[in-house]
Formats: C-alpha cells, structure tokens, sequence
C-alpha cells in the first residue's frame, strides 16, 4: 500500500505544470456549446496537441506520449487545477478512442486518430434515439447494404456537442431479421456533413445548443468507415459505454479542482457561522480526495492487470451525484447571486445535474451493481 | 373549524386554474424571456379581472382584502401555470403601501395596484439586491436598510440574466422619489416581506404540483424495456416521496395564510420551496435527456424551481426564522 | 379554511389539561416493555379511566366521552403535552377497537370494550407469522372447526408487548381450500392464557420484551369471539390495518410534544454556533407543525363525511421517517451521552427505528402511494 | 506506486478474518456484555499471538512497528467479526507512549501492551468522558484537559449501559498516578488520538461490510410475494448504494493510515462511520421485524454501528477537521 510518486512522476507533472501555468488562457473560453466558444475551444485543442499534451497516455505515433495511467491521472489533475478549458474533443477521446484501440484496423486508426488528437475532427456521439434511451438494444435507426458501404436511415437524438462538431459513431441495424434486439447491429462511422444528414441543434435547459437531433436519410458510409465486423455492433459499442462509465470520463482531477475553487469561495463568500454549510464543503472535500483515491486503487488494479467491470458503475453513480452535491453547495454560498445565469457556477451546475441522466442513468447503474456487483436476482430489465 | 378551503374559495382557485389552462402560459413565458411583454400583460389583464390583486388592497382603496388565504389558493394556481411577471412583488408593494397608514401614499398607488394596472416591482432589506421584471413594471419600490421607501426610476443597469429567463432581474436605479421613512416603513416592510415569502411558497407548491404531475403523465406512457417506466419501483418510489412532500407543504401553506406568523410562514416557504424543488429534480430525472431541453414547456417550470425555492427566503433563512419565532 | 377553536372546544382543552396536570406522575413510568412498567402503565389506564380520558372518542356506555375527532385531536395533544405516559392499551384501542366498532356485534362490543378502555384487559395484535410479514396474505396458522367453536394452530410472531398482555387478535386459515390466499381467513378474539398458547418473548434491539412469538396447539375459541362473518377475515383486517396507519395510530400530539422536548434540549444543550443542528431542530419543528395541519385538513374532510384511504399511506411514510430524524437529531445534540442506555432519548430512539418496518413496510407504503394515488402500474405484489 | 495492500498485508487480513470466522465472536460478545469477560479474553489472545497489539507498538519495546497501514487493515477485520473490548484504545494508549519518547514510561507498558496482555483503556481531552471496558482493563489511562497523563484506578463508578451493551463504559476513578505532563503529553495525545480515530473508521468499514453481507444473503433468501424480497428494485437500489458508499470509505481508510494526516484520517472516519451506520439502517430495514430483535447476531452489529459512528470523532466534529486542515 503505496501513495508515494516515483522521481519520474514528480518531473513529469513539473513537466505539465510548467507547460499549463504558460499557457493556459488567463481569461476563460466563451461556453463550449456556443458557435464562438467551439471554436476557441478548437484553438486551444490545437496548442495542447503541438506539444502533445492533447492525448498523453496515446501511442506517440497517434500524438499522444504513451504514459501510463498513473501519469494520464497527474496530467489531468495538473490540466484541472491549472483551470485549463474544458475539452471538446471528449467524446472523440474517449468514447471513439478506447473503442477503435481495441477493435479497429490499423488502417483506420492511423486515418482516424491523428486528426481527433488535434482537433481539427471533432467527434459527437450518436447513440440514443427517441425511443431507445435507456434501453439502447431496442433503437431502429438502419444500416442498409450499398455498393461499397452502407446507407444510414433514421434519427438519433442527444448528439452532444453535434451542432458545430464534425463526425459522428453509432451503432444501427444492419440485420433487421436477427432474433434478439442486440444482434444484427454494426458500428460505423460517419461525416456529419454528408449528404442526407440534417442537423437540429437542441436547447439545453440554459438554451445553448449542448446537443442535436441527427436525422439521416441514405447517408452513404464507405466500408473503411464500418468499426469491426457488421452484425457485432452490441458487444462493440458496451466496451465504449463501458469505458465511458468508467476510469476516463471523468478524471478525480476535475472533481478535485473543483472542491478547491468551492473551497475558495467559501472562504471569500461563506459566513464561518454557518456551519450547516461548513458541513458541505467539508463533505465536498473529502468526496474528491475518495474519489481520488478510489480511482488510484483501479489503476493500480489496472496496472496489476486486472479490469475494471461493473464497478465503474459505482463509480457513474459517485461522481454524478458527488458533481450536483457540490455545485449545489457552490449556489447555496452565493446567496442571491446563485440565479446569475452569467456566474462562473451557472453553467458547470445545470451541467451537472444531466449527469445522472446521461452514460446510463443513475437507476440503470443501481441495478447493475446491484446484480453484478452483490449477486442480486436480475429484473425484467 | 374547518380546516379546508370553503367552496368560495375552491371556485376561485378553480376559476384561476380553468382561466389560466385555457390560456398558452408557456408562449407568454417563452416571449417573456425575450423581453415581449406583451403577452404576460395580456395574461396579467385577464388575472386582474378576477379580482386576484385586489385581494391584497384594502377595500378602502378599491381593494377587496386583505385576503391572504384567498391569495395564496391563488398563486399556488399561478404557480401551477408558470405565470410570469412580478406578481409576488405587485401584491408585496400593495401590502407595504397599506400597511403605511400613510392615506396620500396610499391613494395614489393602491387603486391602479389592486386594479392590476400598474405591475410592482419591489425589493426590502436582507431580501437580496435584485428587483424582479424592473424592465417592465410601472413602479420600482425599494426599502433601504435605513427604512427608506423610494420609487425608483425603474432598472439601473441591464437585466442580469437568471438561470431562469422568464425572471428578468436588475438592480434598482439609485435614488428616486423619498415616499416615506422611519420606524413605520421598517414595520410595513417586514409586514411586506412575510406576505412576499408566503405568496412564494404558494407558487412552490403549485409549480410542484405541476411538475408532479407532468412526470407521472410523462412515465405512464414513456417504454423502455417493454414496460412503462412508470412501473419501475425506483420511479414509483421516487414519483411517492414527491408527492409526500408536497401534501404535507400544503397545510403549511394554509396556515400560513391564516395566522401571517412569522413562523409559520417560515415553516410554509421552508417546505414548499425545498420539496417543489425536489420535484423538479425528480422530473428531470425522470424525464431524461428530453427533460434537459429548452423546447419542452416542462424546462418553464424546471427552471423557475431553484430560484423560487430561494427568493424571499432562502431554506436557511426561513429555518432560522422557525428558531427565531421560538425565541423566549 | 380556518384554525379557531370553538369556545367549547377550548373548554375541553382546559378541562383535559387541568386534569393532566394534576394526574400525570412527576416521574416517568419505567419502561412499558417491562413486567414492572407494564403494571405500573395498567395502573395508570385505570386512573384515566375513571375519569373517563382513555378512550375519550368512545360512546359513553363503552367508558367514553363521545367527543368528536377534533377534541380527540386536542385531548391527544393536551396529553402529550404533559409528558404523560405511553399507552399500554394502545394495540387494543387503535386496532381492535375499531374494527369491532364497524364489524362486532352488540353483545361483543358490550362485552370486550369496557374492560378494553379501563385496561384490565390489555390486548396483543397477532398479525404476523415468520414467513407472512409484508406478504400477510400468505400466512398459515389455522382455525379448524369444532363444537360451538374453533381450534386455532400456527405460530404468529411479532406481537407487540405480548409478553405480558391478556388476550390477543388476529386472522386465521379457516378455509384451506379457498382459491385465492386472502380468501377463507377468518377473524378472532383469543385468550393468551388459554390452554394451547405458549408465550415466547423476544428481545428488542435494547433486549427489552417488546413483542413474542405465540404458539398455538389446538387453542379453543367460541364463536362468540369469532368477529363478522367466518372467512371474511381478510376484509375486516384489511380495514383494521388501514386505521393502524392512518389518523389514529400517531397522534400529531406526540410529534408535538417530542418536538417541544428537541427545542428545549437544543436550548440546554445545543451550540448554539453549529448551525448545522439548527437547522435539523427546525426542521423537527417544521415536520410536527406539517403533520398537525395534515390532519386537521384531514379531521375535516372526515368530518364532513369524507373517507381516507390510501392517504393513509403518506401519513405512514411521514411520521414514521420524521420521528427517526428528530431523534437522531436529539442523539446528536448529547454528543458522548447519546450511547448511553439510561438517557431519556435513547428508548425513544430504539423504537424509532422500527417506524419504518411495522404496520405495513414504508416500501409497501410508497408503492400504495403511487399505485392508489398516483396511478401508477402495479408491481408484482 | 501502487495504492492496494501488499500480498503480505492482504495475507495478514486474511489471517484474521479466518481466525475470528472460526471463533465463535457472537458468543463472547454477548458474554462480555453480560460482564463475561472470559471468551473475549480468549480471543484478545489468540489475536495477540498473531501480533496485532505489537504493531502499535516500536521494535524497541518488543514490538513490530509502528506500522498503522497493518494495523489498519487488521482492524477492519476486528470491526467485521464485531470482536469487543478495548481494542482501539489499547493500541492507540501504545501509541500515546511510544510518542512521549520516556524511557522509564515506555519500558514499564509497551512490551506488556504489544504483546496483547493487558488490554488498556484511555481517555483524551476532547473525545468524550466515558472509558470503555475500564472495568476489566488492566491499565486505564486519561489525558487531562491540562495534558496530565495518569493511571487511573480503574472505573470510578458503575458501568453505564451503552445502547451496544459490549461496550461497557464508566467514568475513570479520579486521581491515580501522575505518569506524565505537559506540551510532550499533548502533542503525544494528539498523535494518539488520530491513531484511535483511523482504527475506530477501519472497525467501521468490516462492520458496515458484514451489516452489507449479511443483508445481501437475507435478501436473496427471504421470499414475499412468490420472490425473494432482493429482487425488488427498491431493495436492490438501497443495498446499491450502502456498497457504493462503503467502497468509497475504503480507499480514504487506507489513504489515511498511509499519511497520518489529520484532515486523511478526519475524511476517512466521515465516511467510514456514516457509511456503515446507514449500512446498519439498512440492514435493519431490509432484515424486518427479524433484525429488531435481539435474538439475531445481526443486532450485536447493529447496536455497534452508531457508537462506532460517534467514538473518537463524530461526523460533525470530522467536518470540523477535514475544514480545520486547509487552514492555511
């Protein structure tokens, strides 16, 4: 049991520290869900991929410097705590990334990754439909055999980020005879600006345009765009979600950086009297150095060689609602500026209270570890 | 006693409600948000005909009040229908003026208040510095912490955008006309105060309610997993804690109207603000990501929840108050 | 919609409160889950009795006042008020008694009710069976017919203060062979000294005696301590279970009074800077203030000839959650004291904490409440 | 780096867990709540053969440490098995000698101490005035508000019933030897008090662990309404979450003993001792009627998870701490 950090760790954060404290924007981007705020946000991606800090722990081949994950969790804890912008090549690095490691063709990662590093292709997700939420297997959006490739059909819904992003992954029904709703689906990849595809950006409950609606008519997709083999989309797109749930969505660096900054405020703002809100900041405190701390025990887990399953629900469900704890705590402190659409808590809370809905709700998470983690009987999930 | 609304007051309330489900509240409030008042004054003509704001008007002043329980049935109505506008505020100032005692003052505001014809604005000491749609209304009324009651010119400055649009929030302009000052205007303004937070806790209630209710509609009918989601025990667990908390905030609600104590009225804002926001956090859940969006009239209410639960009296404030009301 | 009290319900007030004070013992009873407490608590019945406070809403010729709910309400508060003691005769009064009101015949009611209400009879529920708790539909223990009676055989569990009550209620398999399981149930009256009835008690968390296993072997009953019609027991159950979680089983008065008691040790004990405790204490008082307005709303729709059904169910959830958070806000105002056994709150405590368990499982509870009031599809109980 | 207990700590846990699995713990903790002292003892033996006390304890005075991330480890196993007696206190009264750096003091407990012979109990300025278990330890040391270091006489009254009847508590006998005092007595019980705080949260991590386990079984078992009562959603989604909470409690646990961090083992104790209270709420619902009762083992870990919750630091006074440890 172990928490000290060797030689190389320490010089390689010194290394990341230097770089942020040099470069990261002294005044904060405009919101990444707006048009002008995308692309500053791009900029930036830019500058962290010459000097290859976009990617750290890819193969330097791809852009990245091939860290380990001990490293991967110190970069994104110095990123964090630097201030430094939000990411907009998330979905992208870690949604695509992860899946086309393990499944795609050498081909294929070599076109794909390089221009996702940078950020000069920025990736949205396409996977829930109007009526396949939750319930993913049950979506109907097709995949339509063609010469040389394939014709999507249908309409996906709560693309984040697609309004100003530049391609898309999803799964769709490529076999519409097969016996059970998650077979007979195929992964591809597509160009959000191809003919056929139509893009209706969607309000968010502060009305930036977080999110689209794809609506897909014959949107002709090469072979070399289809991820693995046609028919096994499923087993393919649950080791993205996997992963999405998992160690890389969201890093302990955020969430500690994010208690500090409410630790500043409540130090500038907070009555010392008031105890009952001493009492939510310390418990926001110690939920991000747990959270820390329990993502240090899974990497060492994962350098051990071990894997991370069904506990990465544990950890969906920590961090969701560990995120609306604080931010709620942040509002509480600023009294009757909380309602200020323009503060610097504004937008980070009404993000945060989507993250029980979205990478699986909270309740499907629940039920998972429920039955995967204690051994408890299924239910007519 | 009867401890229920007599019937004259449920047809009011239920007057209210037919008038305000007939009307489309939620384009008033979208339009609203974009600064078209024209709409919600539309709306607003049509409330004051019922005679809703003259129930804070004496009827010395062409009022028919005070009539705090016929009042708060019906912002739990407004409230229910997401109403926009400065309508707390219109009957808080209406209360301040008449508890004044002062008759030049109150002949010339209390008539056009109680007619509905002059939306108030209105902002009172340790309430927060923001006056509500300043940007709109015919009058700004502001009390200092030096007990002084002034009408300012209107906004200050630029409307300070709320995470709720529809509330169009701005500092009051400095200075302006001196109505009163002294001991008087403090007490009216505490007086003002208590009405402003129990009116409040009435909209929680109803924009709970509402909320509730959309919800459980909602997951009736959503399927995921071959069966309505409604009918997952989570859900139904979730949709029952709701609902508890809003049952046992309305006889606080109703209390509150009838004693005015201070503590009561803490207690009523207390419970309807935190359990309607607790329905708002259900509902979005509950909804999904379809709940997380502007174009459904659902995000009207969800929006409004968290800075109704805190205007005139945050949860903190009002427990204190329920301590300090207990004080010997 | 009003709160005054009617010049004569005030006098009943004062009548009652004079009464109290001049009555309730200066020092509090030993604990009713005790043999001694148990006699000392009858002892106590029999004086309320004489003056005709124990059963206060009762007809006269039962030992009663007649009064309506409000003065019930009133006398309940005035009662707790004066930290007056636990009702030993409750399970009788609130459980028994109803049902028999709605459901016994004339010469039963004149029989069992008087020594009833004067608490030389005390009464046991006999509900629940090892593997019939929530699912009380399912339960075993038979009555078989015999001449001019009944033989009772099974084993009832969970019943309350049996250990040293006199008689106990309950329903019975009287019909194996009906259809459905809460048909041929069968409602009785017995005798725990009877030959044939066996008395375990079972030790409480703080290893008091506050309930017992019963065995029954062959236990004779007459017909006339069979309640309503052989086989329709489930029906009259049903509408006894229904009272035990509605208006009358937890009177807003206890709620009150314990409320007064927190808000007097929090001014003793209390620091008065951690506002984080303030904060539950007027939340304490806040819940008391909401469960007494519940029903009174509640007493009037009753008295204006409404019903409360499923309502009940909110009631339930809500006092049964809300005594758990006062004492444990109290517990936390002692500090190193809460531990000890000997405090005045720690009894309280201990039965707290069955709230959400008995008279039907706040899991039950909530899905009542959304199935009845909200509408939502049944589950599969 | 690598933050997971080493193969050789990961044996000696099991070690323990085999051992005490084997003893039969629920039988000696109800004789030592009956003033039985006997089992316990033997099973305070049979761990001490396995060096548990000796790791508080430095080499020098015959011991194997201090080595905190051991002994943390071995005590959530003790709080797993539910072992009763001064076990904390024991260790951490090593703790507060070892640090006074007196030869004499040292030399005359720590070898005695370390080798588990005599179960000592302490109490430290601050955490509360009650000893545990004074009346069957062999050593009861105090702390005074005035950092005077004593050897009491033993319990100066009669056992005070706690809620957990195996904790048996008592006032120290006032007086006693006067072993030390001053700013190195202070400073020493500071160390021991945090040594006393990580040990109680590793006891109630293993408690919250078996409450959790325990639970689990029964709910897979026990059946209403034609299935077994784990497979309802509502139940499924409350044991969700008491795992979720006990495995976020685990790593602050060890990050704690790593560091010795006043503010790591504050967190550590928040979490663990919250954490395994709600797993005992829990358990007490999802059990019924049955695990009311005190004839089920079940309740001799039920009636522990509150004083646990509460020994050497309650929630509220960690919070303190973990805020008092950014100071800057």
């Amino acid at each position: 049991m172990d928490l000290t950090q060797s030689a190389d760790v320490k010089a390689f954060r010194a290394e990341a520290r230097d770089w942020l404290r040099a470069h990261v924007p002294a005044e904060s981007l405009p919101s990444l869900e707006t048009e002008e705020g995308f692309a500053a946000h791009r900029a930036w991606e830019a500058l962290l991929h010459a000097e290859r800090w976009s990617v750290v722990s890819w193969p330097r081949e791809y852009g990245g410097r091939g860290v380990d994950i001990v490293k991967w969790l110190v970069f994104e804890e110095e990123y964090w705590a630097a201030g430094a912008p939000g990411r907009v090549t998330q979905n992208g690095i870690s949604l695509l990334a992860p899946t086309l490691f393990d499944h795609a063709s050498r081909e294929q990662r070599a076109r794909v990754l390089p221009s996702m590093a940078s950020g000069e292709v920025v990736w949205a997700q396409a996977w829930s439909e109007p009526e396949a939420g939750s319930d993913l297997a049950s979506l109907t959006s097709r995949a339509v055999r063609t010469g040389g490739g394939w014709l999507l059909s249908g309409l996906k819904t709560w693309s984040s980020r697609a309004a100003f992003a530049d391609r898309a992954f999803g799964i769709f029904r490529s076999d519409p005879d097969a016996r059970r709703p998650h077979q007979g689906l195929t992964y591809l990849m597509f160009d959000l600006r191809s003919p056929g595809v139509t893009v209706r950006p969607i309000g968010r409950l502060d009305g930036k345009p977080a999110f689209a609606e794809l609506f897909l008519d014959r949107v002709f997709v090469p072979d070399e765009d289809v991820i693995g083999p046609p028919g096994q989309g499923w087993r393919i797109a649950m080791s993205t979600t996997g992963n999405e749930r998992g160690l890389t969505l969201r890093s302990p660096g955020r969430f500690l950086a994010a208690s500090e900054r409410l630790l500043a405020l409540w130090r500038a703002a907070g009555d010392p009297a008031d105890t009952a809100l001493r009492d939510r900041v310390a418990d926001a405190l110690v939920g991000a150095r747990a959270y820390e701390l329990f993502t240090w025990a899974n990497a060492s887990r994962f350098a051990a060689g071990g894997t991370i399953g069904a506990e990465s629900s544990l950890n969906k469900v920590f961090w969701s609602e560990y995120d609306i704890a604080l931010h709620e705590t942040a509002l509480d402190l600023l009294g009757a500026d909380a309602e200020l659409a323009g503060g610097e808590w504004a937008e980070p809370w009404v993000f945060s209270l989507a993250g029980p809905i979205y990478a699986g709700t909270n309740e499907i998470q629940r039920d998972i570890i429920a039955e995967r983690l204690l051994g408890l009987p299924k239910g007519r999930r | 006693m009867r401890f229920l609304p007599t019937e004259e007051q449920s047809d009011f309330a239920r007057t209210l409600r037919s008038l305000l489900g007939a009307a489309d509240v939620p384009a008033a409030v979208r339009a609203w948000a974009a600064g078209g008042h024209g709409p919600g004054r539309a709306l607003w003509d049509r409330l004051a005909a019922t005679g809703l704001f003259a129930l804070a008007v004496p009827e010395a002043y062409d009022g028919l009040g005070p009539l705090l329980p016929e009042l708060s049935l019906g912002f739990v109505e407004l409230g229910r229908a997401g109403v926009p506008g400065p309508v707390v505020e219109t009957a808080a100032a209406s209360v301040l003026l008449a508890e004044l005692g002062d008759e030049t003052l109150a002949k010339r505001f209390l008539p056009a208040l109680g007619a509905g014809g002059a939306p108030a604005t209105l902002t009172l000491p340790g309430a927060g510095p923001y006056a509500l749609d300043a940007d709109m209304a015919a009058w700004c009324f502001t009390v200092s912490e030096a007990a002084e009651l002034r009408l300012a010119g209107g906004a200050g400055g630029p409307v300070l955008a709320s995470t709720d649009p529809a509330r169009r929030l701005s500092l009051p302009a400095d200075g302006g006309e001196l109505l009163a000052a002294g001991p008087q205007v403090a007490r009216a303004a505490a007086v003002a105060g208590r009405w402003a937070r129990l009116l409040t806790a009435a909209q929680c209630l109803g924009l709970g309610e509402a909320l509730l209710a959309g919800t459980v509609e909602h997951v009736r009918r959503r399927t995921q997993f071959g069966m309505p989601i409604g009918g997952f025990q989570a859900v139904k667990h979730r949709l029952a804690d709701t609902l508890l908390g809003l049952e046992f905030a309305r006889p606080l609600v109703w209390a509150a109207a009838l004693t005015t104590a201070a503590g009561d009225v803490a207690a009523a804002k207390l419970a309807a603000g935190e359990s309607s926001y607790r329905a708002a956090r259900t509902a979005l859940q509950l909804h999904g990501a379809i709940g997380y969006t502007d174009e459904l009239d659902l995000s009207l209410w969800l929006r409004k929840a968290r800075p109704l639960r805190d205007a005139w009296g945050t949860p903190s404030a009002c427990r204190a108050e329920v301590l300090r009301s207990r004080e010997r």
